[in-house]
């Protein structure tokens, strides 16, 4: 019916033309034509069918269309690998093309087609290449050799292959040398235990000279491969160490968080005081500027550097406001920079920082603000000298009367009152009265608990506690229940008298009515003692409870440990091991699973 | 400032290359727009502004400030403004908004103009935005306007009245009177209007639908004439089939009518067998006439003869290859298994198929419908069949499926044992989206009746996929319950060499106070056959989700210290909720008593207790800190009565229907 | 047929034309919206022209560029809102002559004013496309008049 | 090691694909849209790096278009997502922006680039000026094809051999910016000078340049007393051209320059300023309408003039019929904004500006809470540096012996540069 209905028909038989087009005898018309099968391809049309048709314009003297095909054959060479054989004749002409960038590129793209048809035809180009006399043409060289192992470390090996790759360690050009170094990584990788390559003390200080010469990439490559070394004793770890520091120089980011990450791992072979004293120095300002760069940046080097400080934890103590949050961070580094400052805060900050927080938590956005506000908590619970502040800007931040800041506020009080019993009672019943304001669940049973723990100071407690009783059943928050059942035990055995109705109608409820066989069991528990044994039930009602630690968010030592040595990797970013999220090689990654 | 005209402003919406720019363009005109507002009082210059701003509602930007302006443009004289106003009103304003009281004047005014598209801008509008106060303050317009002379005017009032009553449905009095003349009416779309009125009536208020009732064969008559009579207006035709929109809106009207009348469904009989016999289903609109006749004969108390025609006429539908047929053919067995539940489990075994089908709306509908087939006889296939679907199922679908699963598991198992099984593959596949009340339904019915064989055989399956698998949320907190309450009945009896030797203290005091009176000590009847079955490591390295439904469920027998080290292990990880890591500490707290004859057991759970006594939760530190207290030997005297065994829950059954 | 809505959605996920016959937030429309086309932009071409969404069935059908889609009742026909659907597509293009997406981006308007006309209270109230046709040119007519009393009749005429 | 480029469009669509590894199935990217709106639900924010399924997706996103690497190990990830900075570095010095026309215009180049920048996931050269040399917009004949650039061949990677001017000139420029964080009582919360020399070098040949700068540690570290101010940087960094270790054993700065225009290196001073610009601001907000005080202050040296001052102050989204009064500059109101923006052609130190502004708000408003976004401020003041710094010398030696000329320019501008609201 509409327009375009009939040029979706006449799309239909684009292959088709596309066919007659590739078989054009104009020029022009097969080069656009193959520009054009490759668009469809990139927008995931299937022009599989046109294999023979594009591969019979392979053989050109066209450096476009030939990386076009060339680019062709790397899509479609697994679906179809007889018909690669078919340009295997060009490939190996290429490869001894007058031109070193041709012969690169037919090494490269063989290298990528993933076709064991294609290896015996590879072996003898890629040896010549190896030794060709145009470091371009060595540098994509090697690196094919580590695609090749890939496939069968067999031939890689029988061709002596591997071996070339580890004399190309020493070569003169800095390209090379750092691409060995990768393609000697990857194949220790895909066969861990054979050790390919190892580093050992005559190869280092090798590398260390190669790195200044090598281009950002080639060093990060360098620093990695590093990582694996263990130095032979204190003067070797030193003297790596120092000639590392100048990376920190280094206007890459990754090269900066590379280099912190072998200073971390080799800290431990040095004794000297002074020099672990220079070198936590000399990373404090690099890793300060990785947060002037891209917010994504910024973000992979906030989660590193809430590892590194759970190693170093003074390191940045002096730093705390580099880390306050500018209005157009976005909110995923605004979250790290909270965290950030809440671990580094010390005693003397606390000030500043609640200062701070409280501009946060008026910001708009709810999970922010609910962040900044338990930030707050935190701090009022680690450091006995900031609690009278923090619990001032809480109360303040209540009679905001913003719903949801009222909630949050509550269950953080209740954590900071845990933390000091009765020193803050005159706060509750200002709480008291942004009672209204409280109707989620965890707000709720914060509140309850508040009640029953402060029972003497609220006057009107019975009417409290009965309100909540009424909803005890539709409440169904177990939480809430919880609460309430506990709160009144307490109030009842407080003040007996005024609390004898309420406490039995509550457990008679609970024990009665609620399905929760959990809420059932509390309350059984607390009858029976009740019962039982009124001094008893006081006894355990009553037992003091020791202050709360607040949880700490440091990762367990191994996990810890396992990061520090991949800080600036997945796993550090997302803080997990790797075993969680990276597969064996056999299962496949990035299927849908069921 | 830039001031567009619209066209100009949509092109150079559509020039702009990102979002940003986009963005930009719109702030600024929107700015220019409300400045212009408050600047120039023209209707002219609204008339530009809010189609523009109407655009810019399309594009999701906001347009509040434009609300009062549309009301401002309506009342204008000129049918343009008008139609552009309201336009605007229908788009920015709702029912719920207080300016719209504004509104009403300009309404009534303009039902009363003399130009029949003014009018029917006003109708048109009313229909989308009246309140029930608007609705009956302008009541006697509408009802005026149904007798109207023209036919424009009739049709349009009569779907306005579909919105008064919707609104209020006492207003109808003032429409019922006129509807059976308004049947009789020369227009097809007047008819079809009033079909919708006298539907929505009949829906509201049981004075309308006697009224409706009498109306049967008028109506029928309505649709025999669509029937067989000659097509004169080839306008309302579609494939042959004469106004098929007219045809489905009498099939549902008669639906509504005749739900629950003997009397109403007996004059039905004919025509429906009539629609169904002559309506030619090889087109979509066919099928859809049938699809309605279909749904009508088996929602009303039909004869049975019709109720076959049209349960078989679904069969053909399931068998169809449209899978537009397949879908709403699905749908309606769904509605029918209550009455036709032979004649609908028949097609069980192509319903079931259709649980894999690759399209999620099949898929939802034959769940829909496998749930509904599930009766006495077919219950332990069916549920075979969902559980088998249920780790690869939709992750929308899964927390309705075993929630009805649970129910269907519960109701219509016939023994205790194979429900208790039964559920434990639902929470072990599913124990992530199982609703807490279901999860405690699956204790009650554990713990109810006093069948420690059953109750052996629950925690000794729970106990053993506990060790495999943490991550289902219900399947640990319930596990973990039956763990604690029947510690006793999970170990075996002889109690292995790694026991120290029972100390005193923690035994139970005989003499411990039954508080409640009614808590008797269930004496443990020791022994059972313990056979050795699938205990162990062996079937713990195989993955949960590999569960056949249709095998045996592996069984643990612990030792005592291996209790405790599973219960210290749930309470101290990370991963599982709080609520089960509650549940764990009343567990462990349980377990003294339980294993009254093994020497350790407590000071190893106070150990465990007491790595939660500063606890950031404060449910979690409570427990450690008061259980702590609890087992302490000053208690000791106490203590027995407290943790024993907990008596059982009343319990009530709930329909199966309620659930489904 | 009850509709609960009618919405127009390009491939590309923008809105084109959104009419309510139930009362939403305007939240909560946005919301509805940007879920409903996300379901059935992920559709694919041979599956049923349904999917559910909360409490709502959805009908789509695709025309070249464009998705239409309704809400309707769970109890409510979707076969035939597919016909109704069709309708106005059909009345669409013979008012526009072959139309396409972006006449109704350019004339939007217009696309609300021919619903309007065939559909009311989320009932169809106009099966007939003649009927349809001859009210929107009379319409546009008394507009055009009016356009040339206020001496701008360039505006909005044409596109 | 990525396994996997890809360019997507807003809604996740594949405008190129380049796979570099094929160990992950290239539909994998169809849930790179689904697991961003995902977190977006959960966490309330998209994440630059996210895991699935084995498959770990890092990405940035340029206007309209998102730039995603795949892999399925646990590799470096700041590696990667510096590669994409500088892939959308690269493309945008190609075709001037980076955005999904573009690069549906240049498909072919994009995929040539990409075969260049990485092989087999590993990042190769990526500097744009060697890449000029030798991945042009024209195609070749394979006669004339050009070469692997000499940077790749050469000893030095980032200079061809061979260059040749009439007129052998450096320019330095040392530019430094203003970070600062103010809340609404005036109290500075955090600043930071970031100070960059940037150069356009026009020589001959392979010359050798020094550079003397007045680096306080430097004059420690020689026992020289410094004459005049020295300077402590913090943060020294590098373009790699730099001899580090050099600078590391005695703090000479030394290099064989690119051609052309580079950075040479930044730096950074933590110090405790005083704003050089400040805003005292007032807000009345009544029914129907918003108004605003503000005073703006030029705080440094008296013979020093801050030129294209530009104070942003936001305003609410709905805000109408703007009216402004101020002393000096003109104003004007920048809806797409949502805020008012002053400029000042030139703001001499010591001086004091006003302004008054009055905005009408509408009687329906939008329901969503007000954001209180800051006051940002622009300017920039030549012949000056905040620090202090200064060059003392570049020296340029090549053997062929000819003269050059330095110039050296200073100037301080804002950097980030936010004033709180009350």
């Amino acid at each position: 019916i509409m327009k375009s209905k009939v040029l979706a028909a006449l799309r239909k038989g684009e292959n088709y033309e596309l066919k007659t087009e590739l078989n054009s005898e104009y020029k022009e018309r097969r080069k656009e034509a193959v520009r054009r099968v490759i668009a469809n391809m990139t927008v995931g049309k299937d022009v599989s069918g046109l294999f023979t048709d594009v591969l019979k314009n392979m053989h050109t003297d066209d450096l476009e269309i030939k990386k076009l095909i060339y680019l062709y054959l790397i899509n479609y060479a697994k679906t179809q690998p007889d018909l690669v054989i078919l340009a295997i004749n060009t490939f190996v002409k290429d490869a001894e093309d007058t031109n070193p960038l041709i012969r690169a590129l037919a090494i490269r793209t063989m290298g990528c087609l993933h076709v064991v048809e294609v290896l015996d035809h590879l072996c003898d180009p890629l040896r010549k290449c190896l030794k060709d006399p145009n470091p371009y043409v060595r540098k994509t060289a090697v690196m094919c050799v580590a695609k090749v192992y890939d496939l069968n470390p067999a031939v890689a090996d029988e061709n002596g292959f591997v071996g070339a790759v580890r004399e190309a360690l020493s070569d003169a050009n800095p390209m090379v040398v750092s691409n060995a170094v990768s393609a000697l990584t990857e194949i220790n990788e895909m066969t861990p235990g054979r050790d390919v390559w190892r580093l050992d003390s005559s190869t280092v200080p090798v590398l260390l000279t190669a790195i200044n010469e090598c281009i950002e990439w080639g060093q990060i490559a360098i620093l990695e491969a590093l990582a694996s070394y263990t130095p032979q004793g204190e003067k070797e770890a030193e003297s790596i160490c120092e000639r590392l520091l100048p990376r920190l120089q280094h206007a890459n980011g990754s090269v900066v968080l590379t280099t912190v990450r072998l200073l971390i791992q080799y800290e431990k072979f040095v004794r000297r005081a002074d020099l672990l004293t220079q070198f936590a120095k000399k990373m404090v300002p690099p890793l300060i500027t990785l947060l002037s760069s891209e917010p994504e940046i910024q973000y992979v080097a906030l989660r590193n550097i809430n590892i590194i400080l759970q190693h170093h934890p003074k390191l940045l103590s002096k730093e705390i406001r580099v880390f306050f949050c500018k209005y157009n961070d976005p909110i995923y580094v605004k979250y790290e920079k909270l965290d950030v400052l809440v671990r580094i805060c010390s005693e003397r900050n606390t000030d500043p920082l609640l200062n701070e927080l409280k501009e946060y938590a008026r910001e708009v956005d709810v999970d922010f603000v609910r962040r900044a506000i338990q930030a707050i908590g935190r701090l009022a619970i680690r450091y006995e000298s900031a609690a009278d502040k923090a619990v001032k800007v809480l109360v303040e931040l209540l009679q905001l009367k913003v719903n949801s800041v009222v909630q949050d506020v509550v269950i953080v009080l209740r954590d900071v009152f845990r933390r000091y019993p009765q020193t803050f009672a005159d706060v509750v019943p200002t709480l008291c009265e942004h009672i209204d304001y409280v109707n989620e669940p965890d707000a709720k049973a914060a509140l309850i608990w508040i009640l029953g723990e402060y029972s003497e100071h609220i006057s009107n407690i019975g009417n409290l506690l009965s309100v909540c009783l009424e909803g005890f059943l539709e409440e169904e928050d177990e939480d809430v229940q919880l609460a309430l059942v506990s709160s009144v035990v307490k109030f009842f055995l407080k003040s007996p008298q005024q609390g004898q109705a309420l406490v039995l109608k509550t457990l008679k409820t609970a024990t009665e009515k609620c399905a929760n066989p959990d809420v059932r069991d509390r309350a059984y528990i607390y009858w029976r003692l009740l019962s039982a044994n009124p001094n008893a039930a006081r006894a355990v009602a009553l037992a003091e409870k020791p202050p709360v630690e607040i949880e700490n968010a440091n990762l367990p030592p191994s996990l810890l440990e396992e990061l520090i040595s991949e800080l600036g990797n997945v796993s550090s970013v997302l803080q997990q091991p790797a075993k969680l999220f990276v597969y064996k090689k056999a299962d496949k990654a990035g299927v849908p699973r069921d | 400032m830039s001031f567009f005209r619209l066209k100009d402003l949509i092109r150079a919406v559509r020039v702009c290359k990102t979002a940003a720019d986009e963005r930009g363009v719109i702030q600024r005109e929107s700015a220019a727009i409300r400045t212009s507002f408050k600047e120039v009082d023209s209707q002219d210059a609204r008339y530009v502004n809010i189609q523009k701003l109407l655009y810019i509602y399309l594009l999701g930007y906001p347009v509040q400030f434009g609300q009062l302006e549309c009301l401002k443009l309506v009342a204008s004289p000129r049918f343009a403004d008008k139609r552009v106003g309201y336009l605007g009103v229908t788009l920015l304003l709702d029912e719920k908004q207080d300016i719209l009281t504004l509104l009403t004047n300009s309404l009534k005014t303009d039902m009363n103009s003399s130009d029949d598209y003014i009018v029917g801008l006003a109708l048109g509008t009313l229909s989308n935005v009246a309140s029930s106060e608007v609705a009956s303050d302008l009541v006697d317009e509408v009802e005026r306007l149904l007798d109207a002379p023209q036919g424009y005017l009739r049709k349009k009032a009569a779907l306005a009245a579909v919105r008064v009553v919707r609104r209020d449905p006492e207003l109808f009095t003032s429409f019922l009177p006129r509807v059976k003349a308004l049947l009789g009416d020369k227009r097809n779309s007047v008819q079809m209007a009033t079909v919708a009125l006298l539907a929505e009536m009949c829906c509201h208020t049981q004075e309308a639908l006697d009224e409706g009732r009498k109306l049967v064969p008028a109506i029928v008559q309505l649709l025999r004439v669509l029937l067989t009579s000659p097509r004169e207006s080839p306008d309302r035709e579609v494939a042959g089939i004469n106004d098929p929109f007219l045809q489905v809106a009498i099939l549902r009207l008669l639906r509504v009518i005749a739900c629950g009348s003997q009397d109403a469904a007996d004059g039905l009989n004919d025509i429906l067998t009539l629609v169904a016999s002559q309506t030619d289903g090889a087109k979509n609109v066919g099928t859809a006439i049938l699809y309605e006749c279909a749904v009508t004969a088996l929602a009303i108390p039909s004869e049975q003869a019709l109720r076959v025609l049209a349960i078989n006429m679904l069969g053909k539908f399931l068998a169809n290859r449209d899978n537009n047929v397949r879908y709403v053919a699905l749908a309606t067995l769904s509605a029918a298994v209550i009455t036709e539940a032979p004649s609908v489990q028949r097609h069980r075994a192509t319903v079931i198929q259709c649980l894999r089908d690759n399209d999620i709306s099949i898929r939802r509908r034959a769940l829909d419908l496998s749930f509904a087939l599930i009766n006495e006889n077919n219950v332990k296939h069916i549920v075979t069949e969902i559980l088998r679907v249920l780790p690869h199922a939709d992750l929308d679908f899964r927390p309705s499926m075993v929630y009805r699963l649970s129910a269907a598991i519960t109701l219509f198992g016939d023994s205790l044992e194979w429900r208790v099984d039964n559920m434990l593959r639902v929470l072990s596949l599913g124990g992530k989206y199982l609703n807490a009340r279901d999860m405690f339904k699956f204790i009650r019915l554990v713990s109810l009746e006093a069948d420690e064989h059953l109750q052996r055989r629950a925690v000794r399956i729970s106990f053993a996929l506990l060790e495999r698998d943490i991550s289902q949320e219900k399947m640990v907190v319930a596990g973990t319950w039956l763990v604690g309450e029947y510690g006793d009945l999970l170990v075996a009896r002889s109690v292995s060499s790694s026991a120290e030797a029972p100390a005193p203290v923690d035994g139970i005091d005989d003499d411990g106070l039954d508080i409640l009176g009614a808590l008797g000590k269930p004496i443990p009847k020791k022994g059972g056959s313990s056979s050795p079955d699938t205990s162990g490591d062996a079937a713990a390295t195989s993955m949960l989700a590999a569960l056949d439904p249709s095998e045996e469920l592996p069984q643990a027998i612990p030792e005592p210290m291996q209790v405790v080290q599973l219960l210290t292990a749930i309470a101290k990880s990370p991963i599982v909720s709080s609520t089960s890591r509650h549940v764990a500490l009343t567990a462990l707290a349980k377990l003294p008593g339980r294993f009254a004859h093994i020497g350790g057991v407590n000071s190893k759970v106070r150990q465990a207790l007491s790595k939660h006594a500063a606890a950031m939760d404060v449910e979690t530190q409570a427990r450690a800190v008061e259980f702590g207290m609890l087992l302490s030997q000053q208690l000791d005297s106490v203590r027995a009565g407290v943790v024993d065994r907990m008596p059982a829950p009343e319990y009530t059954d709930v329909p199966y229907e309620e659930y489904v | 047929m009850p509709a609960k809505y009618i919405a127009l959605v390009s491939r590309q996920g923008k809105l084109r034309l959104a009419k309510w016959y139930t009362t939403l937030s305007p939240k909560e429309k946005t919301k509805t919206i940007k879920e409903v086309s996300q379901l059935v932009l992920a559709r694919r071409p041979k599956q049923c022209n349904f999917v559910e969404h909360k409490d709502t069935k959805v009908v789509y059908r695709k025309y070249a560029s464009l998705y239409f889609i309704a809400g309707i009742g769970l109890d409510d026909n979707e076969l035939l809102m597919l016909e109704i659907i069709h309708r106005y597509v059909e009345v669409l293009d013979r008012f526009f002559g072959n139309v396409c997406e972006l006449d109704l981006i350019f004339h939007f308007q217009k696309a609300y004013f021919i619903l309007d006309e065939m559909v009311m209270a989320g009932e169809l109230q106009e099966a007939s496309k003649k009927t349809v046709l001859r009210c929107l040119a009379q319409q546009d007519e008394a507009e055009a008049v009016e356009y040339a009393e206020r001496g701008w009749a360039d505006i909005n005429l044409e596109g | 090691m990525a396994s996997a480029v890809f360019l997507l469009d807003l809604k996740g669509k594949p405008l190129i694909a380049r796979d570099y590894r094929g160990d992950i199935p290239l539909t994998a990217i169809d849930r790179f849209m689904p697991l961003l709106e995902d977190r977006e639900d959960e966490e309330g924010t998209s994440l630059p790096v996210m895991t699935e399924n084995g498959v770990t997706y890092l990405h940035l996103r340029e206007k309209d278009v998102y730039l995603v690497a795949l892999t399925r190990k646990n590799t470096n990830a700041m590696t990667l997502l510096q590669f994409l900075h500088h892939l959308s570095k690269v493309f945008t010095e190609y075709f001037k922006t980076l955005e999904e026309e573009s690069i549906r215009d240049n498909f072919v180049i994009i995929y040539e680039l990409l075969d260049e920048m990485m092989d087999y996931g590993v990042p190769q050269i990526t500097e744009p000026k060697i890449l000029q040399e030798y991945i042009t917009q024209e195609s070749h004949m394979l006669e004339i094809t050009p070469r692997p650039p000499m940077a790749v061949t050469n000893a030095v990677s980032w200079r061809s051999e061979g260059i040749s001017y009439r007129k052998n000139e450096v320019f330095l420029d040392v530019v430094e910016s203003i970070n600062m964080l103010v809340n609404p009582t005036g109290n500075v919360l955090s600043s930071e000078i970031q100070g960059a020399i940037k150069m356009k070098v026009y020589l001959s040949g392979m010359p050798e340049l020094r550079l003397g700068l007045n680096d306080k540690v430097m004059f420690e570290s020689t026992g020289r007393s410094a004459k005049g101010k020295a300077v402590e940087m913090e943060d020294i960094r590098f373009h790699q051209c730099v001899r580090l270790s050099k600078f590391e054993s005695d703090r000479t700065i030394s290099f064989i320059p690119p051609d052309g225009e580079f950075e040479l290196m930044t730096y950074r001073l933590n110090t405790q300023l005083k704003p050089l610009i400040w805003c005292e601001s007032v807000v009345e907000s009544h029914r129907g309408r918003v108004e605003y005080m503000v005073k703006a202050k030029a705080q440094f040296k008296h013979r020093s003039t801050a030129n294209n001052v530009e104070i942003v102050v936001p305003v609410p989204n709905d805000a109408d019929s703007p009216k402004f009064k101020s002393t000096i500059g003109s104003v004007k109101y920048a809806p797409e904004r949502s805020a008012f923006v002053w400029k000042i052609k030139q703001f001499q130190g010591g001086k004091e500006a006003l302004l008054r502004a009055h905005f009408g708000l509408p009687s329906i408003r939008d329901d969503d809470p007000e954001r209180r976004p800051p006051i940002g401020v622009k300017f920039e003041i030549p012949y000056f540096t905040t620090s202090g710094i200064q060059v003392r010398y570049l020296k340029i030696v090549e053997k062929s012996g000819y003269q050059a000329l330095p110039w050296v320019r200073y100037i301080t501008k804002n950097g980030d540069y936010q004033l709180r609201m009350p």
